[in-house]
C-alpha cells in the first residue's frame, strides 16, 4: 500500500462543492482508490486530526486543500497539512482566490454581525445579543473561535505548489491533475493545472468586433443563443477568465462570472475584466460613454465575484480601528 | 536571464538640476538599489565626456542596463540610446528619469526635490530591470507613387515626382483630369484665364513618360503598409478603345442623345458619347451608358457606325488591376454645398438664382453661352448680386469659412461688371483678402464701382416677377431689400460626398468638419494617421489654387523623401500577441485606429501587423487575457515602475 | 480628517504626446508646483489600464492622476476616448472599494498647457490633504504578516536577488 | 473514578463542521448538551449591493451539497420580487431539475454518509467505515449502481442547469435554457433506471436495518426520539412536494397547527440569537420559546425527510405512496418521533423523486421552447421557499427600484433543526453516557444521532466565515472538564 499515492483532502471556508466535485469523478473515484490511499477526507471518511498529527513530515504525497482561510483554526490546519504534504494543491476557486465568500471583504466584520444578529427580518428579541468568543452557561463556560478581519487565500499563509481553480473544478481537470501527479512528470511549481487560454477559446458562440451600444442585465433580455453574449450587451467575464470549464455557463445561455480566475501573468483579474468591458463601450461622446458604463451594475461584485481575496486591493478599505 | 547589472548616472545639467537636487545623494541612494552595479553623478551626461563615461563603464563593469537621470526623455532619449549602441549594448536597455523638467525646474524645496528625484530613479531602475533587447527592422520602399485625384494639387504632385525620375500613377474618377480648376474662367488676383495656366500642366502630365493616367477609374482597395501598398484600381468601361480612338470627334457630333452637361453645371447640353470639355485630357470620348440609347434600348449604335477607326466598343467591361506602390497621395478635392438645402436662397425656386460655378461657366468662352452673361430669357441682366458666405460661417450649415470665396466673389463681381456693364452688388459679412496681391485686387474691384454691402445676403425673394436680396446693412444699420435681375450664390466648400468611403479605403481620419485630418494641424499638414499616405489640396480643407499647388508639391516632397531613403524603418515598440494565451475574443480588433490587428481564422487568435502598428498600446490595455502586449511598455515594466515610484 | 503635515503621494500616468510634454513645458517655464506627484510615461492614455491605478493604490498611493490629449487631439486618434470609458468604470470600482473620488482623476492636458498641468496637480494635492492619507486594506489585515500574499512585486524583489544586488558592490557617485 | 480526556475531532461524514459540549451532573450523568456552530460567512450581508438577478448564482455557494436548493429558493424569490410567473414548461422543468437534485443528495447521504454506520457497523474500524468500505461490503456491483445513479442525477441537473454543482439556469420568470428532445429521451431513460434503483435501496435498507432487531430497537429506542412540532411543504392535495406549495406545520400529535406561504413565514418563525453559537435558533413564534425542551408547549420544531412525511398525508406517486404507508405501519402510526427514522424516510423520498422525474420527463410540455417570461414590473420584495433535502429553506430579499439587493434574510434547513439537534444529542448522550462511560463506537453513536439530520453546516454557516472541527467535551457538575472527545 505504501507504493500507492498518499492523498489528503481538506475543506476550509467553503461550501463542500469541491468535495462533491471529487465524488463527481464517479466510477473513476474507485480507480483513484486503486492507485492512491486517501488518508484524510473529513466529509466522507472517519480519520481524525490525531491521525494527521501523528504523520511524519512530507508523509503525504498530495494534499488537496479547498476553501478560503477565515480563522486561526483553518490557518493552523493549513500549516499542519503543508508540513505533512510533499505537494500542496489549492483546490477550487476559494482556496485559489478566495471565491464568493471573499465578497465579505467588501464589508467590515462588524457590519456583518450587526445585520445578521440584529437587523435581519426574522431575528427576535433584538436585545443586541451576539455570539461571544467566551460565554458562561449555567453548567459552565463555552467558547467560540474569533474570526480574521478578512477572507484570505491559501497562499497567503503557506507555500502552494499547484492551483486547480473552478467553482467547483470539473471532474476532467481533477482526474487530469491526479494523472499528472501520478505520472511524476511535474509542471513547474506554482503552475495552474488548467489551460492558459480564456473561456472565449472554448465558447462556441460566434464572435465579431466588440462594440457595445447598451449593456443589459441577464434577466432583461433573451439573448441570441449563437452570438457572443458580450456583443449582445450582457457583461460576460469570458474574455479575461481562464478556460478549463468547457464554457458550461455560456452554453446554458448565461454569462461567465470568472470562477476560473485570470490567465497566467495577470496581476488583477477584475481590473483586466473592467478594462475590456469598459473599452467595448467607448464613445466619442463623453456623456454617451458615461451612460453606457452606468448600465454596468456592481462592477466590484461582478469582476471580483471569485477573486477579491487575491486582488490588488483585496477588498474595501476597512474603517479606522481605534 | 544573465545577472542584471545596472549603471545609474545622475546628471547635474550644470546647475539646472544640481541647484535643487542633491545629485551625489541621489547617486548614493541609487547605488544601494537592487541590481545596481554602479551609480555616479556627473556635470553633463549628454556631453561627450558624459557619454564616454557610460561607454567605459559598460565595458569595465559589464553593465547590461543603463539609467540616466537628467532631462526629459523627449529631449535626450535618442542621444543615450545611440551611446548604448556605440558601446555594443542594445539601445532599449536604456531608461531615463526626468529629474529636470519634472523635478528641479518645478520644485521649491531642495529636500522635496531630492526625494522626488530618488523616487523617479528608483522607478527607472525597477523598470529597466525588465527591459528586453528590441531591434528596429527595415522594409524596402517601392519607388512608385499613387496619386488619387487629378485636380491641380494631384497634377502638381505627380509632375514633381515624375521630374525626379520616379514612376507615378494618377487615378481620376472623371473621364478627364483637371478637377474644379478646369471649370473656372479667370483666376484671382491676376485674372489670367484658368484654362491657359492649367491646360499646359494637364498636357505635361499626359505626356510625361513617368506618369501613367488612369482616368474614369477609382481605387477599390488598399492593402499593405508604407513602402509596400497593394492597390486595386477599377478602370470603368469607357466603351471606347483608347488605343484606336484618334479623338476626331465625329462620334459625339453625330450622337443623337442629349444630356445636361455636368461640366457646365447643368447649364448646357452634351451628348451620350462625349468629351467633358474641349481641353480634356485625355481628349478622347466616353459613353455615358445611363443615357445612351444603344445601352438603354439596344438600338442606335450611330457612334460605332461613324467611327473611322472602329474604336467604339460596346462590349467593353470594367477592369480590375492591382499595382504596388510605396507611397500614396490623396488629392480628391472638394465639392460645393447643395444650394437647395437653403430654400431662403431661392435656388431652384427662381430662374435667375445661380451658383458661382454656374456663373463661371456662363462667362467662359467655351461655356454654354459662349461667354455671354444672360438671364433665362436670354436678355442681359442689368443688376447682378453676388452673395458671399452662402452656407459658410453659418452654424445652420457650415461653421467654417470657405476661405477663397471672398476673393472668387470679387472676381465674379468684376466679371459681371465687365460682361454686363450693369450694377453689381456684393453682399459680404466682412472681406477676407489675406493672400499675396489680394488686398490690392479688392481695392481695384472697389474702384470699378461695384456696390459693396456689408451684410450677409440672408434671403432671396421674388415679388411681381422681380428678385430682391434681403440683408441687414451693418454699415447703415438698416434692413434692406435690394432689387436685382441675377443672383450669384457663392456656396460653401464641402467635403466630397464619398469622403467617408475614401477615408476608410486609405486609413485616413476626418476632422469634425468632415475634411481629411492631417497628422498635426500645424507641423504635419500633409501626413495622415497612416504612414506613407499623404493628403494635398481641397480634400484637407478649403484652399485656393496657390495653396493647393504648394500642398501638391509638398506632398511630392514627402513621398520623395521616403523613396530616396529607399527603406522604411519599422519601430520595434509595437504590440505583440502571445498566441498560446489569446482566446480569440476579438475585443482588440475594432480598437486599432490603424487596422493593425487582424484575426487568424485558422489559429483563432489575434495577429499584429507590426509594420502598421504604432505602439499606442490601446489594444494591450484592453486585452483581459494579457495575451496582447506592447513591447517596451509591458505590464511588468509599468507595474514595477509604479511599485517603486512609491517606495521612497 | 484634516492633517497638516501629511504629504500625499500621487502617481501621475501621462501620455507621451500631450500631457507628458505639458509637464515638460511646466518645467521649461519654471512653473512651481508641489513635489507630491511622481510621473510615469506611457505612449497614450489609451494604454492606461485599471490595473495600473489599483496597483498604485495597493502600493499606498494617496492619489492617482491619469492625463492624456484633449478629445480629438489624440496622437493615435482615439486612445483618449478609450481612457475615458475606462475612467468611468474605474470610478465606480473605486467607490465600491471605499476610495474617495478625489483620489483619482483623468484630465486632458495638451503640450502647451504647462500652467494648467501645474494647477491640476496643486489642486489635487490640496484636495487629498483635506481627506487625509489612504491606507490599503492589506495594511489593516492584522493576521497577514507583512508582505504575505502581496502579488509577488514582480519577482525582482526576491531575497536572493537582493543579496546579489548588494554583492554587486554599488559604487556611489565617484 | 476520574475520567480521562478523550477527543472527537472533527465530526466526519456530514457536510460541514460542528462542536458539541456535554455537561454531567454529580452522578456523572448528562445534565445538558450544546451543539455549537462556530462560523459565519456573511452571505446575508455581502449579498447586499449585488444585482438581484445574480442571487441564484451567488447563494448556491452557501452550500455545494445542496446548491440547487438555494438556486431554486433564490429563483422563486426573484419571481415574486419581479411579479413574474414562469411559463408552464419552465415550472415543470424547474421541478424536474429539482427532483433530480433530491435523487443526487439522498443517494449521496444515504450511501456515503449514513449507511456505513448500519452496513459496516458503528464500531467497525474507521478505515473501512466509509463509502469505500461500504462498497466492499455490499459488493462492487451495488457500489457501481450507487455511483451510476448519483451520476445520472448530476447529469440531469447539468443538462438543465449548465452545471450540477452551482447551476446557472434560474432567472426571474423562467429558465435560461430549454430541454431538447434528445435530452428529454436521455432523462427519461435515466429516470426509469433511478426508480428501480430507489426500490432496490429500500430493499437494502430493509435487509440491513429492518430485519436486524438491534438496529430496529436502536431506531425505536427512546434516546433517539424527541417529540416536537414538524414543518414541511405540501401540494394542494396535502402530499409531499419539494419545489412548491404551502408550508404546513403539525404538532407533536400530528394535528395541523399552521399553513402559510411567502412573506407570512415571518408571522410563524422567529430566530433567537444564542451567545454560544453563530447559528441562530429558529422556533414557532405562536407557540413560543420555552428553551431546548420537547412537547406541545415548546416552539421547537423539526424539518427534513421525517418531518415532511409527518406533515403530509401521502406521496404524489404510486410506489412512494405504498412505501409511505408501510413506513408508518412499521413505526406505529403518525407522527414518528424517532430521529433515526429519517434515513428510511429519506429513501421513501428518493423513490418519490425518481418517480416524479420520470413522470415529468414524459410530459409533452417539458420540451416547449417557451421557458421565459421577461419581467416588466419594478422589483420590490420576494420570498422563495423550497424543501431542501435537509428541510424547509427560506430566501427573502428586498431590492431597490433598480433591482439591487438591499437586504437579505435566510433560514436554512439545518438552522430549523438547530434546537432539535441539541436535544437529540443530549438525549443520545443521556442514553449512551452512564457515569461517563464512553467508548469510540458509542461516540460514533452520538454522531449518528447528529448525522440522522444530515445536518448541513455548510448551509448552517451561510451566515458565518470559515469552519471549525467537531469536538465533544464532557464537564462534571463543577464545570471541570472531565473528558474532551476529540478525533
Amino acid at each position: 500500500m505504501s507504493e500507492k499515492l498518499k492523498l489528503a483532502f481538506y475543506w476550509a471556508a467553503s461550501c463542500g462543492g469541491c468535495d462533491v466535485a471529487v465524488l463527481d469523478t464517479d466510477e473513476k473515484l474507485l480507480e483513484i482508490a486503486k492507485i492512491a490511499d486517501i488518508y484524510f477526507w473529513p466529509v466522507a471518511m472517519d480519520f481524525k486530526y490525531k491521525d494527521i498529527k501523528a504523520l511524519d513530515k512530507d508523509f503525504l504525497d498530495v494534499c488537496f486543500f479547498n476553501g478560503a482561510v477565515r480563522n486561526s483554526e483553518q490557518e493552523e490546519i493549513a500549516r499542519l497539512l503543508r508540513e505533512k504534504s510533499k505537494l500542496m494543491i489549492a483546490f477550487g476557486s476559494c482556496a485559489c482566490f478566495g471565491g464568493i465568500p471573499a465578497l465579505a471583504n467588501l464589508y467590515d466584520p462588524e457590519e456583518i454581525l450587526s445585520w445578521v444578529y440584529s437587523g435581519s427580518f426574522s431575528t427576535v428579541g433584538k436585545n443586541g445579543t451576539r455570539p461571544l468568543t467566551r460565554v458562561s452557561v449555567p453548567e459552565g463556560e463555552l467558547t467560540l473561535p474569533e474570526f480574521y478581519t478578512a477572507v484570505y487565500t491559501l497562499k497567503d499563509f503557506v507555500e502552494v505548489d499547484y492551483f486547480l481553480p473552478g467553482c467547483p473544478p470539473p471532474p476532467e481537470l481533477i482526474l487530469g491533475a491526479v494523472e499528472t501527479l501520478v505520472s511524476g512528470v511535474l509542471p513547474p511549481r506554482g503552475s495552474v493545472l488548467a489551460p492558459d487560454k480564456t473561456v472565449c477559446d472554448q465558447c462556441p458562440r460566434e464572435k465579431q468586433d466588440k462594440k457595445v451600444a447598451a449593456f443589459r442585465r441577464p434577466h432583461e433580455v433573451i439573448p441570441d443563443p449563437d452570438r457572443c453574449l458580450l456583443e449582445q450587451g450582457i457583461v460576460c467575464c469570458g474574455p479575461g477568465t481562464r478556460a478549463g470549464c468547457g464554457a458550461r455557463c455560456v452554453q446554458a445561455n448565461m454569462p461567465c462570472r470568472g470562477c476560473f480566475g485570470p490567465t497566467d501573468g495577470v496581476v488583477d483579474h477584475g481590473a483586466k475584466l473592467a478594462a475590456v468591458i469598459a473599452t467595448t463601450a467607448t464613445s466619442k461622446d463623453e456623456n454617451e460613454a458615461a451612460e453606457r458604463i452606468g448600465q454596468i451594475v456592481d462592477p466590484a461584485g461582478t469582476f471580483y465575484r471569485f477573486g477579491l481575496a487575491a486582488s490588488l486591493l483585496r477588498g474595501k478599505s476597512l474603517k479606522e480601528e481605534n | 536571464m544573465p545577472d542584471v547589472r545596472i549603471g545609474v548616472y545622475v546628471c547635474h545639467c550644470g546647475s539646472n538640476i544640481a541647484d535643487k537636487v542633491d545629485c551625489a545623494g541621489v547617486a548614493e541612494f541609487a547605488g544601494g538599489l537592487p541590481k545596481v552595479t554602479i551609480a555616479r553623478d556627473y556635470q553633463y551626461m549628454c556631453a561627450d565626456p558624459g557619454q564616454d563615461l557610460i561607454r567605459k563603464d559598460i565595458k569595465d563593469h559589464k553593465l547590461n542596463r543603463v539609467v540616466v537621470a537628467s532631462c526629459s526623455p523627449r529631449m535626450h532619449e535618442p542621444t543615450f540610446r545611440k551611446t548604448l549602441e556605440s558601446a555594443g549594448l542594445n539601445a532599449y536597455f536604456f531608461e531615463m528619469a526626468n529629474i529636470r523638467e519634472h523635478v528641479s525646474w518645478v520644485t521649491e524645496g531642495r529636500e522635496q526635490a531630492t526625494e522626488k528625484a530618488k523616487a523617479l530613479v528608483a522607478a527607472a531602475v525597477a523598470r529597466v530591470f525588465y527591459h528586453e533587447p528590441l531591434y528596429e527592422r527595415f522594409a524596402d520602399m517601392n519607388k512608385r507613387t499613387l496619386v488619387v485625384g487629378g485636380g491641380i494639387a494631384g497634377i502638381e504632385a505627380a509632375l514633381k515626382i515624375a521630374a525626379s525620375g520616379n514612376q507615378v500613377v494618377i487615378v481620376e474618377k472623371e473621364p478627364s483630369i483637371g478637377g474644379n480648376m478646369a471649370k473656372l474662367d479667370k483666376t484671382f488676383p491676376t485674372l489670367d484665364c484658368s484654362a491657359c495656366i492649367l491646360t499646359p500642366k494637364m498636357v505635361a502630365a499626359a505626356q510625361d513618360e513617368n506618369i501613367t493616367l488612369y482616368t474614369y477609374a477609382e481605387v477599390e482597395k488598399v492593402e499593405g503598409y508604407v513602402g509596400n501598398f497593394q492597390v486595386t484600381i477599377r478602370k470603368k468601361a469607357r466603351s471606347v478603345d483608347m488605343d484606336k480612338c484618334t479623338g476626331c470627334g465625329i462620334c459625339y457630333n453625330k450622337c443623337p442623345a442629349k444630356v445636361p452637361n455636368e461640366f457646365d453645371e447643368g447649364l448646357g447640353m452634351r451628348k451620350a458619347i462625349y468629351v467633358p470639355f474641349p481641353q480634356a485630357v485625355p481628349n478622347k470620348p466616353v459613353i455615358d451608358r445611363q443615357n445612351c440609347t444603344y445601352f438603354q434600348k439596344g438600338k442606335c449604335g450611330v457612334c460605332s457606325k461613324v467611327c473611322p477607326t472602329g474604336a467604339v466598343d460596346y462590349a467593353q467591361e470594367d477592369q480590375l488591376v492591382t499595382e504596388d506602390f510605396g507611397a500614396i497621395i490623396v488629392s480628391t478635392g472638394f465639392e460645393t454645398l447643395d444650394p437647395t438645402l437653403g430654400p431662403q436662397w431661392g435656388y431652384g425656386r427662381y430662374d435667375n438664382v445661380i451658383t458661382a460655378l454656374q456663373f463661371e461657366r456662363l462667362v467662359n468662352a467655351s461655356g454654354p453661352t459662349q461667354g455671354k452673361v444672360v438671364l433665362k430669357d436670354g436678355t442681359v441682366p442689368k443688376r447682378v448680386a453676388v452673395l458671399h458666405c452662402v452656407g459658410s460661417r453659418d452654424l445652420n450649415f457650415r461653421e467654417y469659412c470657405s476661405r477663397f470665396c471672398c476673393m472668387s466673389s470679387l472676381k465674379l463681381a468684376h466679371l459681371a461688371k465687365e460682361k454686363t456693364g450693369g450694377e453689381v452688388y456684393s453682399f459680404y459679412i466682412d472681406m477676407r483678402a489675406f493672400g499675396k496681391g489680394y488686398e490690392e485686387f479688392y481695392n481695384r474691384v472697389m474702384e470699378e464701382g461695384i456696390h459693396f454691402i456689408r451684410g450677409k445676403g440672408t434671403e432671396v425673394i421674388q415679388r411681381a416677377g422681380e428678385l430682391f436680396v434681403r440683408t441687414e446693412d451693418t454699415l447703415l444699420g438698416k434692413y434692406r431689400e435690394v432689387p436685382v435681375d441675377l443672383v450669384v450664390l457663392n456656396v460653401a466648400t464641402v467635403p466630397r460626398a464619398d469622403a467617408e468611403k475614401v477615408a476608410q479605403t486609405f486609413g485616413i481620419q476626418r476632422s469634425p468638419d468632415g475634411f481629411f485630418l492631417e497628422a498635426h494641424v500645424k507641423l504635419e499638414p500633409l501626413k495622415t494617421a497612416t504612414d506613407g499616405v499623404f493628403i494635398a489640396g481641397g480634400c484637407q480643407g478649403p484652399k485656393d489654387i496657390p495653396d493647393s499647388v504648394s500642398q501638391g508639391a509638398g506632398a511630392a516632397a514627402e513621398a520623395l523623401s521616403l523613396i530616396e531613403a529607399g527603406k522604411v524603418k519599422i519601430s520595434p515598440v509595437v504590440a505583440s500577441v502571445d498566441e498560446a494565451r489569446c482566446g480569440g475574443c476579438k475585443a482588440c480588433l475594432a480598437l486599432c485606429p490603424y487596422g493593425a490587428v487582424d484575426f487568424d481564422d485558422e489559429k483563432k487568435v489575434a495577429v499584429v501587423n507590426e509594420a502598421v502598428c504604432k505602439g499606442c498600446g490601446t489594444c494591450a490595455a484592453s486585452c483581459a487575457s494579457g495575451a496582447m502586449g506592447v513591447r517596451h511598455f509591458t505590464d511588468e515594466q509599468i507595474l514595477a515602475q509604479i511599485g517603486e515610484v512609491l517606495a521612497v | 480628517m484634516k492633517n497638516g503635515d501629511f504629504e500625499p503621494r500621487i502617481v501621475g500616468i501621462l501620455c507621451n504626446w500631450c500631457s507628458y510634454a505639458g509637464a515638460d513645458l511646466a518645467g521649461i517655464s519654471r512653473i512651481k508646483y508641489p513635489a507630491n506627484i511622481r510621473i510615469i510615461r506611457v505612449m497614450c492614455s489609451g494604454r492606461v489600464e485599471p490595473t495600473f491605478v489599483l496597483k498604485a493604490f495597493a502600493e499606498g498611493a494617496d492619489g492617482v492622476l491619469v492625463s492624456g490629449c484633449h478629445p480629438g487631439d489624440c496622437h493615435y486618434g482615439e486612445g483618449n476616448y478609450k481612457a475615458y470609458a475606462r475612467k468611468v468604470l474605474i470610478e465606480k470600482l473605486l467607490h465600491q472599494f471605499g476610495i474617495e473620488k478625489e483620489r483619482f482623476k483623468l484630465t486632458w492636458v495638451s503640450a502647451n498647457e504647462g500652467e494648467r498641468f501645474a494647477q491640476i496637480v496643486s489642486e489635487m494635492v490640496s484636495e487629498i490633504k483635506e481627506i487625509g492619507p489612504y491606507r490599503p486594506p492589506r495594511e489593516r489585515m492584522r493576521e497577514l504578516q507583512p508582505g504575505a500574499g502581496t502579488p509577488p512585486a514582480p519577482g525582482w524583489l526576491a531575497e536572493e536577488e537582493l543579496e546579489t544586488a548588494v554583492a554587486g558592490g554599488a559604487v556611489a557617485g565617484e | 473514578m476520574a475520567l480521562k480526556r478523550v477527543t472527537i475531532d472533527p465530526i466526519t461524514r456530514l457536510e460541514g463542521h460542528g462542536k458539541i459540549e456535554i455537561f454531567l451532573n454529580e452522578d456523572g450523568n448528562v445534565e445538558n448538551a450544546y451543539f455549537q456552530v462556530p462560523e459565519l460567512r456573511g452571505f446575508e450581508k455581502f449579498c447586499q449591493g449585488r444585482p438581484a438577478e445574480e442571487m441564484p448564482r451567488i447563494t448556491p455557494r452557501i452550500c455545494g451539497v445542496c446548491p440547487e436548493a438555494h438556486h431554486m429558493a433564490s429563483t422563486k424569490a426573484l419571481d415574486q420580487m419581479y411579479g413574474v410567473e414562469p411559463p408552464r414548461a419552465a415550472q415543470k422543468l424547474r421541478e424536474l431539475f429539482y427532483c433530480a437534485h433530491m435523487i443526487h443528495s439522498h443517494i449521496a447521504h444515504f450511501y456515503a454518509l449514513a449507511a456505513p454506520d448500519f452496513v459496516v457497523g458503528p464500531s467497525a474500524d474507521p478505515k473501512v467505515r466509509n463509502i469505500l468500505g461500504l462498497v466492499e461490503k455490499v459488493g462492487v456491483e451495488t457500489g457501481q449502481e450507487v455511483i451510476k445513479h448519483r451520476a445520472y442525477a448530476q447529469r440531469i441537473q447539468a443538462m438543465i442547469g449548465g452545471k450540477a454543482t452551482h447551476p446557472v439556469c434560474g432567472l426571474p420568470g423562467g429558465l435560461s435554457k430549454a430541454l431538447k428532445e434528445e435530452e428529454r429521451e436521455e432523462v427519461e431513460k435515466m429516470a426509469r433506471s433511478c426508480v428501480s434503483f430507489a426500490r432496490k435501496s429500500l430493499k437494502i435498507f430493509n435487509e440491513v436495518v429492518l430485519e436486524k432487531k438491534e438496529y430496529v430497537d436502536l431506531v425505536r429506542s427512546d434516546f433517539y426520539a424527541v417529540s416536537t412540532y414538524y414543518m414541511g411543504m405540501v401540494d394542494e392535495q396535502d402530499r409531499v412536494n419539494f419545489y412548491d406549495g404551502d408550508v404546513k406545520v403539525v404538532d407533536p400529535q400530528g394535528k395541523e397547527v399552521a399553513r402559510f406561504r411567502g412573506l407570512d413565514y415571518l408571522e410563524h418563525i422567529g430566530e433567537r440569537v444564542e451567545p454560544w453559537t453563530y447559528l441562530k435558533v429558529p422556533f414557532l413564534k405562536k407557540i413560543g420559546w420555552k428553551g431546548f425542551v420537547d412537547g406541545p408547549g415548546s416552539g421547537v420544531y423539526r424539518v427534513a425527510p421525517l418531518a415532511r412525511l409527518n406533515v403530509a398525508s401521502g406521496m404524489a406517486t404510486p410506489l412512494a405512496q405504498q412505501e409511505y404507508e408501510r413506513f408508518f405501519e412499521v413505526l406505529g402510526g403518525k407522527p414518528v418521533h424517532a430521529t433515526l427514522a429519517n434515513h428510511w424516510a429519506r429513501l421513501v423520498e428518493l423513490l418519490y423523486a425518481a418517480e416524479r422525474v420520470l413522470e415529468l420527463s414524459r410530459d409533452e410540455e417539458i420540451t416547449d421552447p417557451k421557458i421565459r417570461n421577461l419581467p416588466t414590473k419594478k422589483p420590490v420584495e420576494g420570498v422563495g421557499i423550497v424543501e431542501a433535502p435537509r428541510g424547509t429553506l427560506f430566501h427573502h430579499y428586498r431590492a431597490d427600484v433598480d433591482g439591487m439587493i438591499q437586504s437579505v434574510n435566510l433560514i436554512v434547513a439545518t438552522g430549523n433543526n438547530h434546537a432539535a439537534i441539541c436535544m437529540s444529542i443530549k438525549k443520545a448522550a443521556q442514553g449512551l453516557i452512564r457515569n461517563g462511560e464512553v467508548d469510540d463506537g458509542l461516540l460514533n453513536m452520538i454522531e449518528m444521532a447528529f448525522r440522522a439530520y444530515d445536518p448541513c453546516l455548510g448551509c448552517a454557516t451561510h451566515s458565518l466565515p470559515g469552519q471549525m472541527p467537531m469536538e465533544v467535551k464532557i464537564y462534571d457538575h463543577r464545570g471541570e472538564k472531565l473528558r474532551c472527545l476529540k478525533r
